[in-house]
């Protein structure tokens, strides 16, 4: 079994209007030491049995759907767990 | 400095770079010409996007020529944000409909998203409050992935818009067909309300005025965008494709909020959008329509990214900003405007008299051109044209009606053809009725909206029928205005004017050309006859993938005046017992129809003809029949015909109906023959209507929820049950879109 | 009466919520900017639909540290009536006037359409004008409207009888049909479905202007009549 | 100056309708050894300066405005960058 991690970013000369919002509201907050805000997903998946492949398919999966790689960019980590 | 790594003039010229802009060896003579010099990078920049067809026109002009722009009503016709008309009272309706095609089928959602956001900055930017919008979309067979990918987002970026901003989306339409696979038709509508004395336009008057820039920062989003409109898709567009630009819907209702507050201070003096190449049309148009020059300093712009060059600046497609002049001394009010909504407003230079556009940039003079040579003076191009050789075949063929065995099945079948059925999937994600005066909501012929404080109301639609324009552009240009009036005679409305969206293949192919001439001219001879004169539009050429043209979808969008909500009327049959008419005669009319495509999978042979005489009398008849209160329900006969027609009076009623036909029985219940209508009338109106209207009594409203139809001998020649033609209708595009390729 | 309708940047059922008030219950309604720092004067407080910054991050998230809405909260445990539609209910939540949280709809798809709502409890201040069980047709328009809230909440919530409003058939997910629910006294309701826009026949229905009529009617009987 | 990342997730009691659909999404392109998809925020924050009590301000935004802890649970990373 995998415990996969799927980090999605935008691009970076992609304007980010949530992240925008976010740091406004921080300053309004007083946390004025924030510079910038960017605003992405976190996915966990989690794959079953001892899947062959992990990585490739994974890649695959973040190009197909997890990611929009014309705004996105993407990143994982794959950790195996050992079922007791 | 980046700076350096442009080319320079020299480069430019003997590696041809300007080609890669999409300018020709013609017009980068041309431009040397004007500027008795070789341009630099800046330079060749702004020339390119301004010479684009998507800012310039320049394959289109000749035809846009054509369409009768003026009228009694109308207080400004094409050439500005949007086009304005008369509605009485001191107030006028202004719209407009623009495409965002190219940027759609790179990235659906934002690129669906922003020509949204772009149509309603076009919109306040007149000074109009934006009160309703429209689209119009075209997409491949919804039966690939990414077809319905691309259908998804689509929809999805038009809700995510237009909910965000709180400008109800009440109405569009959506076509499915294989022309359109690779290369999706996204066209949206904002239509606005304005008090006559707060007209603005986007003129860079007076010397020494101010030149303010109000909105977003710029980032390098879209450089290029609006060449890139005026291509080809190919599978190079993937990669070359500049930043997507990504829309902020909480931004422009913070601008569009300001701005109507600015237009109602005296220190402004006019306003234009920043849209297709962003700074360098906005303000080289303000200055050549003015006569006047524009100096700026592109230190002051503010800059979302570090590093941008002069070049970057000026062709940024950055989203949510706004151009502004105002008069000399009085920036500080505007400011305070747009501080108080939390905007940027920046002093980025001032008008001059030179007709000049001079930008600074660190210290330097990095451009300098001649404002009427990029904007009025860009070149018009005369394509030739040439009858293809589809459309002379297409009129040697015999007509044929097509072969049907059990109309029931039939009719359940075309009913849940995408294109015809319910397109609740599509408008239950829009907010249709924030504002609170959406009357008629999507799903009937067309949508109304009321004038609060006034007992007037606006009908409105989108309408095109491409299927016919490919098989005749004449007749087919005329059936798509033909088409919108009639959705908004039946809705109660008097037809004021159009805006239209030229959605084609590439200009520079003839037989192409000469489907958007034929187009044109039957637009213009519609829009004369019914006194729709057109107010403004844009074009959207290059609309090809791998070599494949889309059909010719030259939208109409059409806005109509209720003088009375009491006239609003709405499609659905109302009460058991009412009478219903159909109104004109049925030909045997099924090329480009929806049964041909069930029965050939293809188009072929003529197009359903049109006579707008009699369309403009019968439209006529029947408009004054509705505002006597003589009509019960009123639906135009289009896509399936007769019985799909009534099918959709009948849907969601409770009621049935039994309707007698005559003559050749496929083309009576699903011949697409122009200029009819079905209407419902109840009987204690019989006589009155009858004087008033043409119209063959053909049945009525039943309380069994049971549409039967039969023969003049009373021979069955349809039943079925409403819920069963309701279950075909509502199912099948949730349906088709859930299911796996 | 005097209502004060909030207006946040994004707020964009303030125009709604205005006319529903001026002009089709006939009181005095007046906007306040989100960043006024007095409510006084106002007998009653109104939080519109929209898209208050956006909805950036989460609905309502960002909005609830608008300096008015230390106001709001002030009018609330004043006991003055503090209506949240939508947008106006998401800001409730985040501000903690009211329990529970907003999930998107289980269908991810913004909705809007008129549904129908059990008028679960009428015995509060702003549901007193309709019958109990009274089906009423008020319409839907968001994308996050899947309310949330653990076990034990609502069970106080059922226990203490503070679900004003069920759907007939839930639209988007919510925990136990919830449309609206109310605060432990009775004068804070946040709900989804917009009251604000079924006031007018001509637009569809009316079934909202009762609870207009309500909040107006338990304000006269409490201060006009006694006065 | 900081980088700091955060991660927001929806606590584990609660549906995640997004993750749902996103697995079936998986599945119909017969990635089937995805057995659970769960689906939350990645924020990135520039914290400028050499801020003090970096930790107890992050800790607060999270609390404040960053997670709604009503259904969701937070966790982050805070990394110093030096500049050259
Ligand atoms: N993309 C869309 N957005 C909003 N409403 C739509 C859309 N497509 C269709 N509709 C609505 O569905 C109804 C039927 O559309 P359509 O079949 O195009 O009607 P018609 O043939 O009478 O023009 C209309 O009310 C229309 O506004
Ligand atoms: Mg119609």
């Amino acid at each position: 079994m995998y415990k996969v991690k799927v980090y999605v970013t935008l691009k970076e000369s992609v304007l980010d209007p949530q992240g925008n919002a976010v740091k406004n509201s921080l300053h309004s907050l007083s946390y004025n030491e924030v510079e910038e805000v960017r605003i992405g997903k976190y996915m966990e998946l989690t794959i079953g049995g001892s899947t062959e492949n992990v990585e490739k398919r994974i890649e695959e999966m973040c190009e197909r759907l997890l990611a929009n790689t014309v705004i996105e960019d993407y990143r994982y980590e794959i950790e195996e767990v050992v079922s007791q | 400095m980046s700076l350096k790594l442009e080319p320079n003039s020299e480069q430019i010229k003997t590696e041809k770079l300007y080609t890669q802009m999409g300018l020709s060896d013609e017009e980068f003579a041309l431009v040397e010409s004007i500027l008795g010099r070789t341009p630099n990078y800046t330079e060749t920049g702004l020339f390119s996007v301004m010479w684009s067809e998507h800012c310039s026109y320049k394959n289109s002009k000749p035809v846009l020529k054509k369409f009768p722009v003026s009228g009694e009503r109308v207080l400004q016709g094409p050439g500005e944000g949007a086009g304005i008309v008369d509605i009485g009272d001191n107030q006028a309706v202004v719209f407009k409909i623009e495409s965002h095609n190219h940027p759609s089928a790179i990235e659906p959602y934002q690129g669906a998203a922003t020509g949204v956001g772009g149509i309603i900055r076009d919109v306040f930017s007149m000074g109009a409050r934006p009160i309703a919008l429209l689209n119009s979309l075209r997409f491949g067979e919804l039966a690939s992935p990414k077809v319905k990918y691309l259908f998804e987002e689509v929809v999805a970026g038009i809700a995510g818009y237009g909910n965000c901003i709180g400008i109800p989306t009440v109405g569009g339409e959506v076509q499915f067909d294989a022309s359109y696979e690779g290369n999706p038709l996204v066209n949206a509508m904002c239509v606005g309300l304005i008090d006559h004395d707060d007209i603005q336009k986007g003129l860079a008057a007076g010397a020494g005025n101010s030149v303010m820039y109000v909105g977003a920062s710029t980032g390098r989003d879209g450089i290029h965008g609006a060449t890139f409109a005026s291509e080809e898709l190919t599978d190079e567009s993937e990669k070359d494709r500049p930043a997507v630009q990504v829309g902020d819907p909480f931004m422009e209702k913070l601008l569009l909020e300001a701005c109507l507050e600015l237009v109602k201070c005296d220190a402004l003096v006019g306003i234009q959008d920043m849209g297709a190449a962003g700074l360098t049309s906005s303000s080289a148009e303000m200055a050549s329509k003015a006569g006047m020059g524009i100096e700026m300093n592109l230190d002051e712009v503010p800059q979302r990214e570090s590093g941008m060059t002069p070049y970057e600046m000026m062709l940024s497609e950055s989203q949510e900003r706004m151009l502004v002049v105002v008069k000399k001394g009085r920036e500080d009010e505007v400011k305070e405007i747009f501080d108080r909504w939390g905007l940027l407003s920046k002093v980025v230079g001032k008008v001059t008299e030179d007709k000049t556009l001079r930008l600074l940039h660190k210290g330097e003079v990095v451009a300098e051109v001649p404002v009427d040579a990029l904007a009025e003076d860009a070149p018009v191009y005369h394509q030739p044209s040439k009858v293809p050789a589809y459309y002379l075949e297409n009129q040697e063929k015999e007509a044929v009606v097509p072969e049907v065995t059990n109309y029931k099945e039939m009719l359940l079948t075309l009913l849940s053809q995408p294109t015809i059925a319910s397109k609740e999937w599509v408008f239950d994600q829009y907010d249709y009725m924030v504002r609170t005066n959406t009357v008629v909501a999507p799903g009937s012929d067309a949508a109304v909206v009321r004038v609060r404080g006034t007992n007037k109301a606006l009908a409105m639609t989108t309408d095109c029928n491409s299927r016919y324009i490919y098989l005749d552009p004449l007749e087919g240009g005329k059936i798509a205005v033909a088409e919108a009036a009639r959705n908004i005679v039946c809705s109660g409305g008097e037809p004021l004017a159009i805006t239209d969206c030229l959605n084609f293949g590439s200009p520079e192919k003839p037989e192409i050309f000469w489907q958007l001439e034929k187009a044109t001219d039957g637009m213009s001879e519609a829009c004369s006859i019914l006194s729709t004169p057109v107010i403004g539009g844009n074009v959207s050429l290059y609309n090809e993938t791998n070599g494949g043209a889309v059909y010719p979808t030259p939208v109409v969008g059409m806005v109509g005046l209720v003088h009375e909500t009491e006239h609003i009327t709405t499609q659905v049959f109302k009460e058991e017992g009412d009478l219903v008419y159909v109104i004109g005669e049925t030909k045997e009319e099924f090329g480009g129809s929806e049964l041909q495509k069930v029965i050939d999978g293809t188009y072929s042979g003529k197009a359903p003809s049109i006579d707008m005489e009699v369309e403009a009398k019968r439209q006529k008849q029947l408009l004054s029949a509705i505002q006597n209160g003589l009509v019960a329900s009123a639906h135009d006969v289009s896509e399936g015909g007769l019985s799909v027609a009534a099918a959709e009076s009948l849907i969601g009623t409770g009621l049935g109906a039994m309707l007698t036909t005559s003559g050749n029985k496929t083309a009576a219940l699903f011949s697409e023959t122009q200029s009819r209508f079905l209407v419902s009338v109840k009987r204690a109106n019989k006589e009155k209507f009858e004087q008033l209207v043409d119209a063959t009594l053909i049945g009525e409203v039943t309380a069994e929820p049971v549409l039967t139809i039969v023969n003049e001998e009373n021979e069955n020649v349809l039943q079925a049950t409403v819920e069963e033609l309701t279950s075909a209708w509502k199912g099948a595009i949730p349906c088709l879109v859930k299911s796996k390729a | 009466m005097k209502f004060a309708v909030i207006v946040f940047p994004g707020s964009n059922c303030d125009v709604d919520m205005y006319h529903a008030i001026a002009d089709e219950l006939g009181e005095e309604a007046s906007y306040v900017r989100f960043d006024e720092t007095s409510l006084e004067g106002f007998d009653a407080v109104l939080l519109p639909g929209g898209f208050s910054y956006g909805d950036y991050l989460r609905s309502g998230a960002i909005a609830r540290f608008a300096p008015i809405m230390k106001e709001v909260i002030k009018a609330a445990e004043a006991g003055k009536p503090v209506l949240g539609v939508c947008n106006g209910f998401q800001i409730l939540l985040e501000a903690g006037l009211l329990p529970g949280a907003m999930k998107r709809n289980d269908r991810l798809k913004f909705m809007c359409r008129p549904v129908e709502l059990i008028v679960e409890n009428n015995q509060t201040l702003f549901t007193n004008g309709y019958e109990k069980n009274e089906v009423i047709t008020v319409p839907i328009a968001h994308g996050e409207g899947n309310y949330y809230c653990d076990e034990k909440t609502l069970k106080e919530l059922e226990e203490s009888n503070r679900i004003a409003f069920r759907y007939q058939s839930n639209p988007n997910g919510s925990v136990a049909d919830i449309a609206g629910i109310t605060n432990k006294e009775g004068n804070v309701l946040g709900m989804m479905p917009h009251p604000e826009r079924a006031v007018d026949r001509l637009l569809g229905s009316n079934d909202g202007l009762k609870l207009f009529k309500s909040i107006l009617h338990n304000w006269r009987e409490a201060y006009v009549t006694q006065a």
